[in-house]
């Protein structure tokens, strides 16, 4: 049994859920100037800088090519896979005055119109949305 | 000599202190969200019930704590605390005044207690802080509490564990009975619940899971302690994983609880919004098994 | 697998960084300080005991961390760390060069142990890191070892209690070995021994007592984990206190110990200089009473 | 026995050392802004506008009158009474030029050959040092 208690069992179990990157510990490497470089538009100035050039801004955090590209094609699935964090990503959603929930939309595949009349009737179901091993 | 007199568990979702803050509180999408704390925002400020100082338990979300320094639990003994600008200005809600006097009585007491806190001493508070209040007090020009920030961190993973947080609880309790100034005290669980921001299997919200963690939360049972993080993100969805700081709030209660004001609705947003309302009907907690002072060589020590 | 195979305690006192970079360590007043690490320099290279990465465990003297933020235990998690300027420049010595891979390990290990440990992915380190490495290493270009700083607090009262930083060694003892590349990891407790900086009684030293405590590092005894705070203070002087430091060392090198090489010398500057090399007899450590994945709800989630 | 345990009890007894202030949370918040200035003479910048007009930099600080009479005279007893911490007053050792023995020693009473002699016949012995109450 104590075997399996080790950090190692811990994170293959958080790879095991459809449709969901956790923020563990090497996403957040993968992700470090991606994330801070998210964070940074908190600052007014900042955004301003930002909505002036956004290559030229994204171009002072040494992040990779594919980051870049994703963050200005606001692909939100790509970025999450590059190690991007939604917390962070939010202040992008911010800075380009669009919702949470308009943000959230385009990561499922819906529009935001079916997104939000999934919601409205309840949300996503969790069945089959469990395990991708046990398929449940 | 203070006491923990209440809990309240409730979520944060922004888009409610949006809704506050731009008069949308009445509109029929948000209504029934807010009509949910009628009952709470009555019996808060009733003298009987009307807390000094409420341990409010959130998560920061990327505003005060960028990925330089990643605390576990931040206990915030500053004077105030500013609400922070998360991209589009910061809310137009009143500082937060703290409670230094008993915020650093509880850190002290904690470290002691072998919980490896962090200090604050300045910081911005996000929508996971001024939400809640919100939602308790609504508009008004100044908060009716002082209040102590506890920041954990449940967005690097791993988080606490749903024990540590609830043992968390407990040793808040036995700090805030130990304080000598004669103050009610609550302490607030916030986030949750179910919901996911992120990926295909965003807008994921489970009704029966949600209302059976609030049913764990009342009577004497301390099932949820041990549900592992991989259940919250199975069953309640990545950002579901809040809930635990809820547990921090169950533990301070003590032994045995009861409800007396509960509201769950969905949605607001993408979120499953929760609230409830806990009285201690046995607020016995564990002593300390690990405070300094309960060594032997310690004990010979103090006069 | 990792692997935890020898501790060192070491003061970190400043003026040592100071002789070293000046030349000065051949002085009369130096040489007999500096003459007892002659033995582990020679030691640490030897191929049979150079360690891979040592996880140093030191205190933050006010350099890169304010009263803003106070961590207990804060783990660096980042690629490398450089000197910090203490008021006089900085250090002419190597970057620290880091590993990540091994340190996000032990951090995300440590918090489902239930310990409340910050993580910092971006900070500066001052001689309380940087002498130990010279003591050991000498005049080097680069640091023959990667760091695992951790970063203790003995500032700002309470630090942790002896036990709880004997458990945070026994914790990281499993970590380590729970880390599948093979790798050969030294852990350092630095600080101390008796001394204190501060107020009329600035000036003390206790040998009676310091031997005391580098005779209680060996054998199986744990009657140090008991030593209450009030008895560093009383016995060897305000900024003796740093020698909790070394029992997270001591805890992380498992049941009993013996020692290779001892060394004590009064005065350097203010301090009594300590340096003892231990190498575990029996290294086991008990499991963990807390893991997360401990709990029964959690191992049936674990396929 | 578990009513003597808080953190109160603990508190008390770092009281009751002779010559000595155990840097509590009381120091800690009194001292605030004098720790939080001294530790700012880290940066070269700093120590040169600082040596240029001393009073003109601390009264960029809110600390309390008796805080930057007692810094600019460099009294360090007074400093730690004032909630001043050994650590961040070390600062200003450095930036004055003086090793750490020439700070400490002013503390003492003693001149700096006096202490230096104490330290070189082995430092100052613990006897009657221990405990106000218990004069041991
Ligand atoms: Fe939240
Ligand atoms: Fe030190």
């Amino acid at each position: 049994m104590r075997e399996a208690t080790d950090i190692a069992t811990y994170l293959a179990d958080l790879e095991d859920i459809p449709g969901t990157q956790v923020f563990t510990a090497q996403r957040a490497r993968q992700g470090y100037h991606l994330n801070q470089c998210a964070m940074s538009l908190m600052k007014p100035e900042n955004r301003e800088r930002f909505k002036a050039d956004e290559r030229a801004y994204i171009d002072e955090w040494p992040m990779s090519e594919e980051q870049k590209e994703a963050l200005l094609a606001r692909d939100y699935n790509r970025l999450l896979n590059l190690g991007g964090n939604i917390y962070f990503l939010a202040k992008v959603f911010s800075t380009d005055g669009i919702s949470v929930v308009q943000g959230v939309s385009t990561m499922t595949g819906m529009s935001v119109e079916e997104y939000q009349a999934m919601m409205m009737a309840g949300g996503r179901s969790p069945v089959g949305q469990r395990s991708i091993r046990e398929n449940n | 000599m203070a006491r923990i007199t209440h809990g309240i568990g409730c979520s944060h979702i922004p888009v409610l202190g949006y809704a506050h803050d731009h008069g949308k509180d009445g509109d029929d999408y948000f209504k029934p969200a807010f009509a949910g704390f009628d009952w709470t925002r009555e019996w808060i400020t009733a003298p009987d019930s009307r807390p000094d100082v409420v341990i409010l338990v959130y998560n920061d979300h990327a505003s005060a704590f960028d990925m330089k320094v990643i605390p576990t639990f931040a206990i915030g003994c500053g004077e105030s605390f500013t609400p922070a600008d998360e991209g589009f200005g910061p809310r137009p809600v009143p500082v937060v005044e703290g409670h230094p006097d008993l915020a650093w009585h509880i850190a002290q007491s904690l470290v002691l207690d072998e919980f490896d806190t962090t200090i604050i001493n300045e910081m911005e508070v996000d929508h996971g802080l001024t939400v809640p209040l919100t939602m308790m007090f609504g508009d008004v020009e100044k908060w009716p509490v002082k209040v102590i920030p506890l920041a954990v961190n449940v967005v690097t993973y791993p988080p606490p564990s749903g024990n540590r947080c609830w043992a968390l609880g407990e040793a808040i309790s036995r700090a805030v009975s130990s304080f000598p100034q004669d103050l009610k005290v609550q302490i607030w669980g916030t986030g949750g619940m179910s919901h996911q921001l992120q990926g295909p299997r965003a807008g994921l919200i489970n009704k029966e899971w949600d209302n059976r963690f609030l049913d764990g939360l009342t009577g004497e049972g301390q099932d949820l302690r041990h549900v592992p993080h991989i259940e919250y993100l199975r069953e309640t969805g990545s950002e579901g994983i809040e809930m635990v700081m809820w547990l921090i709030m169950r533990g301070a209660l003590g032994k045995s609880t009861r409800a007396l004001h509960r509201h769950y609705h969905v949605p607001v947003s993408n979120t499953a919004l929760g609230h409830i309302v806990l009285e201690p009907v046995d607020p016995t907690v564990p002593p300390s098994r690990t405070l300094e002072g309960g060594s032997p060589i310690a004990q010979k020590m103090i006069a």
